[in-house]
C-alpha cells in the first residue's frame, strides 16, 4: 500500500460479479472524494473462464490503473486464487469466498480474511449478491473505505434502473461485514 | 447532461461519447472494433436522445465516407475505431483533409501489426502524425493521458476542427478506452473562434451554389497552388498550436519523454526516481502533430539525456530527435504489441540510462 | 414545343467525348430538378468516374466523393438535412465494384435518396478496363480477349442484385441510346425524384449509356451495341416498384 | 415550322441526331467548327415537325426549339477551313 | 520473352510488368487508377500467357488481400496502384508485413490528397517508408529512378520479399510509369539467396498443417514476443541491405538529395552547377526503406550543406535530418501535389543556396 | 451406431460459450471433410469474429484473413491451386457487413469454392453489436430499444442477394437449432463440398446459428429464438442449385 | 443400450442436449466439472436408443457414441463441491 | 539543342497521330543507339481537345523527359501552334502542317518549316499519315536522325500488327522528306 495507494484485484468466474463488485468500490471511493482507477480485464481472455477488475484507490494522483502486485485479492473461486495468489504483494491481504475456495493457499507472508460468501448470499435468497457479501468482509477488514459509502455506492448504482436490487445487496454487505473471519 | 457539479465514474470511451454530445456532436458514423466499443454503445442511445444522428456503419470506410457528408452538412461528427479499423480509413481520411472538412477521428489503439491482439498499444503513432493516407496532408493529432483530459481535449478537437477547417485525431488506446475513473463533467465552452460554416452543402437557395471537391485538375497548377495553400495553412497551425505538459523538468538530468497512458505511467516513474534522488523530468506532448518542438528543445537545454517510452518499437522518438535536433542522446524502452508498460520497469530502464 | 437546355445545367460545353451519354443523362436529371422544382434544395454527389466533374455542369450543391463512396456520403447528407433532396450519380465502376458494400447497405437500409447509375460497361475514365458490367466476349484493356465468364464472371445485374433487398422502394432500368429511350429514361428519373419527396426509401435508376471512346467504335456504333448487346444482356425495365 | 436552333460550336459531331430525326432533316457540315469537330445542321427547317426527337438523342444539349412562331437564325459563324474526307467522317 | 539483347521502347508500367514476368511472378490482382494503368493492362494479357494468374480485382482491397492468398500458396505475386488506392491498401499491408508473406506492392504516386490529380507527385513517402497502417511493421521501399532501374529493381523486389519474407514497396510516379525509354531486358537471376518456402498453405499431406495468423491472443506475451522479433528482423534488414548512389558527391560543399525521379532530374541540376563550377554532388537513396543513412552521414562530412528535393511538401528531408544527425543545414525545394521539377528550377535553389 | 469426433477436428475444447453453435459448424465441416477425404488437400480461411479461432480446432491449413476478406483470400489460394478444396467460414458481420463487396464479388465470379456462413444475428467477438442480419425489434448494444427498420433497415438476406447471380452454382439455408436441422445443415455442407470437387462454382451455406451470450438468454432460450424468430425472417431451404 | 459416453470436463452445461433426447435420458449433474460447469448425464444408458440427437445438437462434441456392444463407461471423476441452486440452473 | 540533346514536342489534335510520330521518332533514336525519352502529355487534359507528346533525343545521358522549353515543336494544327510557339527555345525550329494552319505564328527569333502534311496525305491515299508526312519535313530539316532509322522503326512498329500500314507510311516519311519547305 505504497503512496496511501492500495491496488486491488477482484477474480472470480465471469457471472459472478466481479464486474459489479469493482464498480461499486470505485463508485464508494468516488464518494469518499477519492483518486480511484478502475480496470476490466478485457485482455486476451475470451468468454467463460475466470474474470476479473482492478481497483486502485489512492489519496494521491494514480499513474497505472494497472494491478501487477495487488495489495489486496479479492477471490471469488478456487481457480482466482490459484492464479493470483503468487502475484500478491508481501504484506498484502487476500479476501476469500470461503464456499467456492477449498485451499486457501500457501503464502505466509500474507494475511487472510475469509467469508461464506455464496453460502450467505444463497441464504439471502439470491446467489448472485456473493460479490457484495464478500466486499463487507474486505472493507470491515481494511477500512479502506467507510461501510456508508458502499451502501450510498449501491443506492446510486441501482436506484434507477434496479431499485428491487438495494435492498438485498445492502444487506449481502451487511452480512459479510459481520461475517468476515480472519483465517 | 448539462453540468454536474461533482466528479462520476465512466470508462474512458464513455467520457469521450459524452464529451462529444457536450459540445454538440450531431453526427456518429462507426464499425465495431474492441477496444473502443462502449463509443458506438454509448453513442447509440445517448446521441439521438440528444437529437442527434448515430449510424452504425457497414463498414470502417463508410464510417469515415459518411463524416465527409455529415462534416459537409455542417454537422459536429465523429467517427471512432482502433488500429486495423482506422488503417481502413486512411483513404477517406486524406479526402477529408483535402476537402478542409472539420471532423473528429477517434483511435483507441490496440496490438499490431495485422489483426494482432486487443490490448492496449501505441503502435500507429507514426500513421497518426505522419500521414497514413496519401499526400501532404496533416492530422491535428490529440493525446490526452488521463480520463479528465479525454473528456475536455475531446470538447477541444470539435473546436479546433472547426477553426481549423481539418479534421482532428484523438490517439488514446485500449487503455484510456477501458479504464474508469472519475470525471467531471464540465460545460463546454469552446475555446477558440468558430468561423462560420461558409462551406456547408444544405441547397443554394439564396446564395451561389457550392461545390465540395479534391479533385484539382485544371489549370494544372491548381493543385500545387492547393498544396503551398496546405503548406501554408498548416504552418500557422504549427505556429499556434502545440501543447505540452512538463513535469519536474525543470532541475532534470535525465528527461522521460511520453504520451497519452504511457506518460502518466511514466509520471509514477519520475515520482519513483525522485524518491531516490535521480533528478529526472517528464516531458508530455499533449498535441502530437503539431509536435511541441521548442518545450522539447527548452527541456533538451537543461537535461543531459532524454528517453522515450512507447507502447511501440520506438517511433515518437523520431519527432523527439528532429525537435531537439539531435542535440542530446534519446534513449528509447518499449515494445510494440499490447504491451503494458508499469512505472516499475521504467524506473528500471531509468535507473540504467542514468548517469 | 419547345426544348430548352434545363436551368440546372450550366451554359457550358461538357469534358464529355462525343456521343457520350453522361450528357444525356445530366440534361435529363437536371430537366427533373428542374420540372419539380429542387435546385435550391438539392445536392448532388458527383462519383469518381468521367462524371467527376459533373459539378462543372449541374448548376446545384455537389460534394465529390471518393471512389465508390457516394452512397455513404449521401446517407450522412440525408440524414442530417432530410428536408433536403440527395442524388447519387455513379458508374458502374464506382457503385458495382469497389462501392459495392455501400451501395447494398445504402439500399438495404431504404435511405431516402435517388440514386442514378449510368451504366457504360467500361470503366470510363481510367481508359477502357473491364467494369463489372463489361459483357461477355467485350473487349477491353483488361480483357484484350473479350471477357471471359469462366474467368471473370457474367456481367454483374445492378437491379436484379438489389430486388431482393426490402430497403429498396423502386428500380427500373433504361437506356439513352434511342430519343425514345430517352423519354423512358426521363420519366424513370423523375419518379426516382418524386420517390424521395414521398418519402419512399431508396430508388434506383440504371441507364445503358454509351461510351464510344473505350468502346473504340463511333457514335453511332456505341448506340447500336446499347441497342443490341447491352439491353439483351440486361433487360429493360421496372425491377421493383412498391 | 419549328424555331430550331443547332449550336454549332456546341456539336461535338456525333452523329446522333442525325439518325435520330424521323424526316432526315439533320446532315452534318463539311466544315469544322472551333473545337475541330463537324457539326449538324437542318437541312429543311421549314418542314421541321420540332418533334425534338433530336434534342432528346443529343448529348451535348447543341439543339434547342423556341416554340413555333419565330424564324430560323442562321447558325452562328465558324471557321470556314475545308479539310480531307477521311477526318470528315471521323464520327460517322 | 526470355534475353533480348538489345534494347527496346517500353513505357515504365510495361517494363515494370515484364519485369514482373520475368522475375516469375505468377500472380496479379490489381484495380485500374490512373497513372499505373499499363500495369493491368499488360499484365492481363502476358500474364496468362505466361501461365500466371491475373486477376482484375472488385477494387484495391480485395487485390491486396488477393495476395494474402496468393503468397500463402507460395506463388510470387503482385499488386500495383496509385496514391489513393495505396491508401485502401493499408490494412492489408499491415496484415501480410504481420503474416510475413512476401509480395511486391506498387505506388505509381499521383498527386494528392484526397482525389488529387494524376500527375506525378512523391507525396506518398511518409505511407511508405513510416507505415501507412497500423502497428509497427515496414516495408522494404525501392525507388527507381530509370527504366533500366525499374526493370531490375522490380525484379530484385520478388527477390528481397523472398529472402525476408516480407512486402517489398515499389515507390515509383506517374512519370515513372508512362515515361518510355530504351531498356535492355536482361535474364532474371536471383540476387539472394531464396529460402525455402515453409510457410505455404498446400493441404497438409505428408505434414503437421499449417497456420497462416496475425492474431496472437493467448499467451499475452505472445504478441509482444512477436514485435520484439520484428524488430530484430527489421534491424537484421537494415544491417545488409541500404542501397544508395552517389554522384559527384566527392569534394562536394552542396548535397542534393532526392529519389526517384527528381533525383534524375537533380542529376541534371547537378550537371549544370558543375558547369557553373560549384561544387555540388547528389546523393540519391535507392532503398528508401532501409535509408541508407550512413551514406549520407558520409556524404555530410565533406558537405557543407544538403538540399533535400522532393515532389511533394517535405517528407524525406525527415530522414535525411535523422540519418545525418541534424549534422548540417538542410534545405528543402519542392512542393506537393502534381508539381514536375525541372533541372533548371533546381538549378535555380541550388544557386540560392550555395555558399 | 457410432458416433464419434471428426479426425479433422483437433481433441480441445473451444473457447466458444455454453450453446454457441459454432462448435455444431465446426463438428460438421469437419465431418464432410473426413467423409471426403479431403483434409490433406484443404486449406480453411478463418473470419474476423468469434470463430477466428478456428485454426486451434481444425487440423487442417488454415489462413486468418483481415476481416471481411476471406472470400478475396480463397479466391486467390484456389485460383492458384485449383486442385486444392477451399473453404471459407464466415459470421455475419464479416461477410454482410465489412466483407459484402469481396462476398458479391467472389460469388459472382463464380468462384469454385465452398463458403458457410454462420448468421447468429449479432457481432459476437465484439461483445453484442447489431450485425447486417439482426432482426427488427432485436436488442444489442448499439439498438437498444431493438433494430428499427426505419433508421437501421431490414435484416440482410444473403441467400436473397446472392440468388440472382449467375455465377452461384448453390444457396441453402440451414439452422443447427435442433438435431434435426443439424442433421439437414450437414447433407447441405456435404453438398457445397461436393460442388467443388464437381468443378460446379460459388456454393454457400447459411447456418442460423446461436449465440446465447449476446443475445444474453440462456442456450435454451437461444435455440428457441432462432427456432422461432429467425426462421421466420430467414426462411430455410434451397435458394439456388444449379 | 448404445455405448453412449458424455465428456464430463468437455461438457460445457449448455443443456440442448437435454431437451433433444426424445426419451428424456439426458439431465445435468447437480455438481461442477472443473471449468466450473454442471455437466449433461445419461439417466438410462441401458435404454439409449443410440439415436445420437443428442450428439448432433452437443457444440462441444462432447457426447459419443462408440456402438451398440461394449458396456458403458462411467463418466470421469470430478470435482464433487456442490453449489447453490442458483448457479446451478444458470444455463437452464 | 544544349548538351547535344534535342528537345521536341509533337502537337495536334486526339486523332492525327502524335503519339504515333512520337513513338517512330524515339524508336528510330534507339535504333541509333541514342538515349532518348518518350512522353505523352495523360495529364489533367480530358479527352478530345489537343493531345501532345513529347521526346527527347540525346547522345548522353537525359535527365528529364518533360520538354518546358522544346528546341522543336511539331505543330499539326493551329490551336497546337498558339498554344506552345511562345514556349520554344529561341534559335528554336516550328515544322508546321501548312494544311491546317493558317497563321504560322509571330516569333521572328525561330526558324519555320512547313509542308502541307494532311495534304500530301490524302493524296497518298490516307489522311492519318499527316503525322509521318511531317516527320518527313523535320528530319530533312534537322538530320538528327537517318532517313533509314525512321523507315527501320516504320517497319519494326507494323511488322508484326499491320504489315499493310509499312507501304503508305513510308511513302507518306518520304512524301514529307521532299516536301519540306523552309518559311
Ligand atoms: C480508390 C480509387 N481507385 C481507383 C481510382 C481510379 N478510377 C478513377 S475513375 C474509375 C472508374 C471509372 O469507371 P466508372 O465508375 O464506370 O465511370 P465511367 O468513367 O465509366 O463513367 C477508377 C477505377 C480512383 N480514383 N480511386
Ligand atoms: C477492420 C476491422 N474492423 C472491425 C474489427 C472488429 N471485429 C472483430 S470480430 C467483428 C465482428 C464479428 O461478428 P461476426 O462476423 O458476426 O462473427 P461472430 O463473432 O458473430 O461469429 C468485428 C467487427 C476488426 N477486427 N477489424
Ligand atoms: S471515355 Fe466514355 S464515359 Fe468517358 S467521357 Fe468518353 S465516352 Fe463518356
Ligand atoms: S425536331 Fe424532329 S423533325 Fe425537326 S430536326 Fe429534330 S428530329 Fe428532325
Ligand atoms: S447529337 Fe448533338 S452533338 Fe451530336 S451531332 Fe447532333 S447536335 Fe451535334
Ligand atoms: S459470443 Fe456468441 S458467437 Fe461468440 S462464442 Fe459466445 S455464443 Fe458463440
Ligand atoms: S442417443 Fe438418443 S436416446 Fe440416447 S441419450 Fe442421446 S438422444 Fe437420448
Ligand atoms: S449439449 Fe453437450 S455441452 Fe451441452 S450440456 Fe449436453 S453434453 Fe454438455
Ligand atoms: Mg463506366
Ligand atoms: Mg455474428
Amino acid at each position: 500500500m505504497a503512496n496511501n495507494q492500495t491496488r486491488i484485484i477482484i477474480a472470480g468466474f465471469g457471472g459472478q460479479g466481479v464486474v459489479l463488485a469493482g464498480n461499486i468500490l470505485a463508485r464508494a471511493a468516488v464518494i469518499e472524494d477519492k483518486n480511484v482507477t478502475g480496470m476490466i480485464s478485457y485482455g486476451a481472455e475470451m468468454r467463460g473462464g475466470t474474470a476479473n477488475a482492478t481497483v486502485v484507490i489512492s489519496d494521491e494522483k494514480i499513474a497505472s490503473p494497472f494491478v501487477e502486485v495487488p495489495d489486496v485479492a479479492i477471490i471469488m473461486n478456487q481457480p482466482s486464487l490459484d492464479k493470483f495468489e503468487p502475484d500478491i504483494a508481501s504484506g498484502g491481504l487476500a479476501v476469500i469466498n470461503s464456499t467456492m475456495v477449498e485451499d486457501a493457499g500457501s503464502r505466509t507472508d500474507i494475511d487472510r480474511v475469509s467469508v461464506g460468501a455464496s453460502e450467505i448470499a444463497n441464504s439471502l435468497g439470491n446467489a448472485r449478491v456473493a460479490n457484495v457479501v464478500i466486499l463487507g468482509a474486505f472493507i470491515k477488514r481494511t477500512g479502506i473505505l467507510q461501510p456508508r459509502s458502499i451502501v450510498r455506492a449501491i443506492d446510486e448504482l441501482f436506484s434507477t434502473k434496479k431499485p428491487a436490487f438495494i435492498e438485498i445487496n445492502t444487506n449481502a454487505f451487511n452480512a459479510g461485514y459481520e461475517g468476515a473471519k480472519s483465517v | 447532461m448539462s453540468k454536474p457539479s461533482k466528479k462520476i465514474l465512466l470508462k474512458g470511451n464513455e467520457v469521450l461519447s459524452q464529451a462529444a454530445i457536450n459540445a454538440g456532436c450531431g453526427f456518429f458514423a462507426g464499425y465495431p472494433i474492441t477496444p473502443q466499443n462502449e463509443v458506438p454503445e454509448y453513442l447509440s442511445k445517448a446521441l439521438p436522445e440528444a437529437g442527434g444522428i448515430f449510424i452504425q456503419a457497414e463498414s470502417e470506410i463508410a464510417a469515415i465516407n459518411m463524416l465527409f457528408g455529415a462534416s459537409a452538412s455542417g454537422v459536429r461528427c465523429m467517427t471512432s475505431s482502433s488500429s486495423p479499423g482506422v488503417s481502413l480509413k486512411q483513404e477517406g481520411i486524406s479526402y477529408i483533409a483535402a476537402a478542409e472538412l472539420p471532423c473528429v477521428i477517434v483511435n483507441m489503439q490496440r496490438g499490431g501489426p495485422g489483426l494482432g491482439n486487443i490490448r492496449a498499444a501505441q503502435g500507429d503513432y507514426f500513421q497518426s502524425v505522419k500521414g497514413g493516407g496519401h499526400g501532404d496532408y496533416r492530422l491535428i493529432v490529440l493525446a490526452p493521458s488521463t480520463l479528465q483530459e479525454i473528456y475536455e481535449l475531446t470538447m477541444n478537437a470539435f473546436d479546433y476542427a472547426d477553426h481549423y477547417r481539418n479534421p482532428v485525431l484523438i490517439l488514446g488506446d485500449g487503455i484510456l478506452g477501458q479504464m474508469a475513473e472519475p470525471v467531471e463533467l464540465t460545460k463546454y465552452r469552446p475555446i477558440v473562434d468558430l468561423p462560420e460554416k461558409d462551406f456547408v452543402l444544405d441547397g443554394c437557395k439564396g446564395r451561389e451554389r457550392r461545390v465540395i471537391k479534391t479533385l484539382l485538375l485544371q489549370p494544372a497548377e491548381a493543385l500545387i497552388e492547393f498544396n503551398e495553400y496546405l503548406k501554408k495553412k498548416y504552418a500557422g497551425i504549427e505556429s499556434e498550436l502545440k501543447l505540452c505538459q512538463k513535469y519536474r523538468c525543470d532541475d532534470a538530468d535525465l528527461v522521460v519523454a511520453a504520451y497519452g497512458i504511457t506518460a502518466r505511467i511514466a509520471e509514477g516513474a519520475v515520482d519513483m526516481a525522485r524518491d531516490k534522488g535521480l533528478k529526472v523530468g517528464l516531458i508530455r506532448p499533449i498535441t502530437l502533430w503539431p509536435f511541441p518542438d521548442e518545450d522539447f528543445r527548452a527541456v533538451a537545454e537543461q537535461a543531459k539525456k532524454l528517453l522515450v517510452v512507447e507502447m511501440s518499437n520506438g517511433q515518437m522518438i523520431e519527432d523527439v530527435k528532429l525537435s531537439i535536433e539531435c542535440s542530446r542522446p534519446v534513449e528509447f524502452y518499449g515494445t510494440g504489441g499490447g504491451w503494458y508498460p508499469t512505472s516499475e520497469k521504467i524506473m528500471e530502464k531509468i535507473e540504467s540510462v542514468y548517469e | 414545343m419547345q426544348f430548352k437546355r434545363p436551368k440546372t445545367i450550366k451554359d457550358t460545353q461538357t469534358h464529355y467525348c462525343p456521343g457520350c451519354g453522361h450528357g444525356i443523362v445530366h440534361r435529363l436529371v437536371a430537366e427533373v430538378i428542374d420540372e419539380l422544382g429542387l435546385r435550391e434544395k438539392t445536392i448532388g454527389t458527383a462519383p469518381v468516374g468521367c462524371s467527376v466533374l459533373l459539378y462543372n455542369y449541374f448548376d446545384c450543391d455537389i460534394i465529390e466523393c471518393a471512389h465508390g463512396r457516394p452512397p455513404a456520403v449521401a446517407t450522412a447528407i440525408k440524414r442530417c438535412q432530410p428536408d433536403k433532396v440527395v442524388f447519387t450519380y455513379q458508374g458502374d465502376g464506382d457503385i458495382a465494384a469497389i462501392g459495392t458494400a455501400e451501395l447494398i447497405h445504402a439500399a438495404n437500409r431504404g435511405e431516402n435518396i435517388t440514386a442514378i447509375f449510368v451504366n457504360n460497361a467500361i470503366y470510363g475514365m481510367t481508359g477502357g478496363q473491364m467494369a463489372p458490367t463489361t459483357l461477355i466476349g467485350q473487349k477491353t484493356t483488361t480483357t484484350q480477349n473479350g471477357r471471359d465468364r469462366k474467368k471473370q464472371g457474367p456481367p454483374l445485374k445492378v437491379c436484379e442484385l438489389l430486388a431482393s433487398l426490402e430497403g429498396v422502394a423502386y428500380l427500373q432500368r433504361v437506356a439513352v441510346s434511342t430519343a425514345k429511350d430517352v423519354i423512358i429514361a426521363k420519366k424513370a428519373i423523375k419518379k426516382a425524384f418524386q420517390n424521395q419527396l414521398d418519402g419512399k426509401g431508396y430508388s434506383l435508376v440504371e441507364v445503358l449509356s454509351m461510351c464510344p471512346t473505350d468502346w473504340k467504335v463511333t457514335p453511332k456504333q456505341a448506340v447500336d451495341f446499347v441497342n443490341n448487346e447491352m439491353k439483351a444482356a440486361f433487360p429493360l425495365g421496372v425491377y421493383k416498384d412498391v | 415550322m419549328a424555331n430550331i436552333k443547332i449550336d454549332a460550336e456546341r456539336c461535338k459531331g456525333c452523329c446522333l441526331c442525325v439518325s435520330e430525326c424521323p424526316r432526315g432533316f439533320i446532315r452534318m457540315s463539311e466544315i469544322f467548327n472551333k473545337s475541330g469537330n463537324l457539326f449538324a445542321e437542318v437541312t429543311d427547317i421549314e418542314n421541321c415537325t420540332g418533334c425534338a426527337l433530336c434534342c432528346q438523342i443529343c448529348p451535348d444539349m447543341a439543339i434547342e426549339i423556341e416554340g413555333k412562331k419565330k424564324p430560323n437564325v442562321p447558325v452562328k459563324e465558324i471557321s470556314q477551313r475545308r479539310t480531307n474526307k477521311e477526318l470528315m467522317t471521323k464520327f460517322e
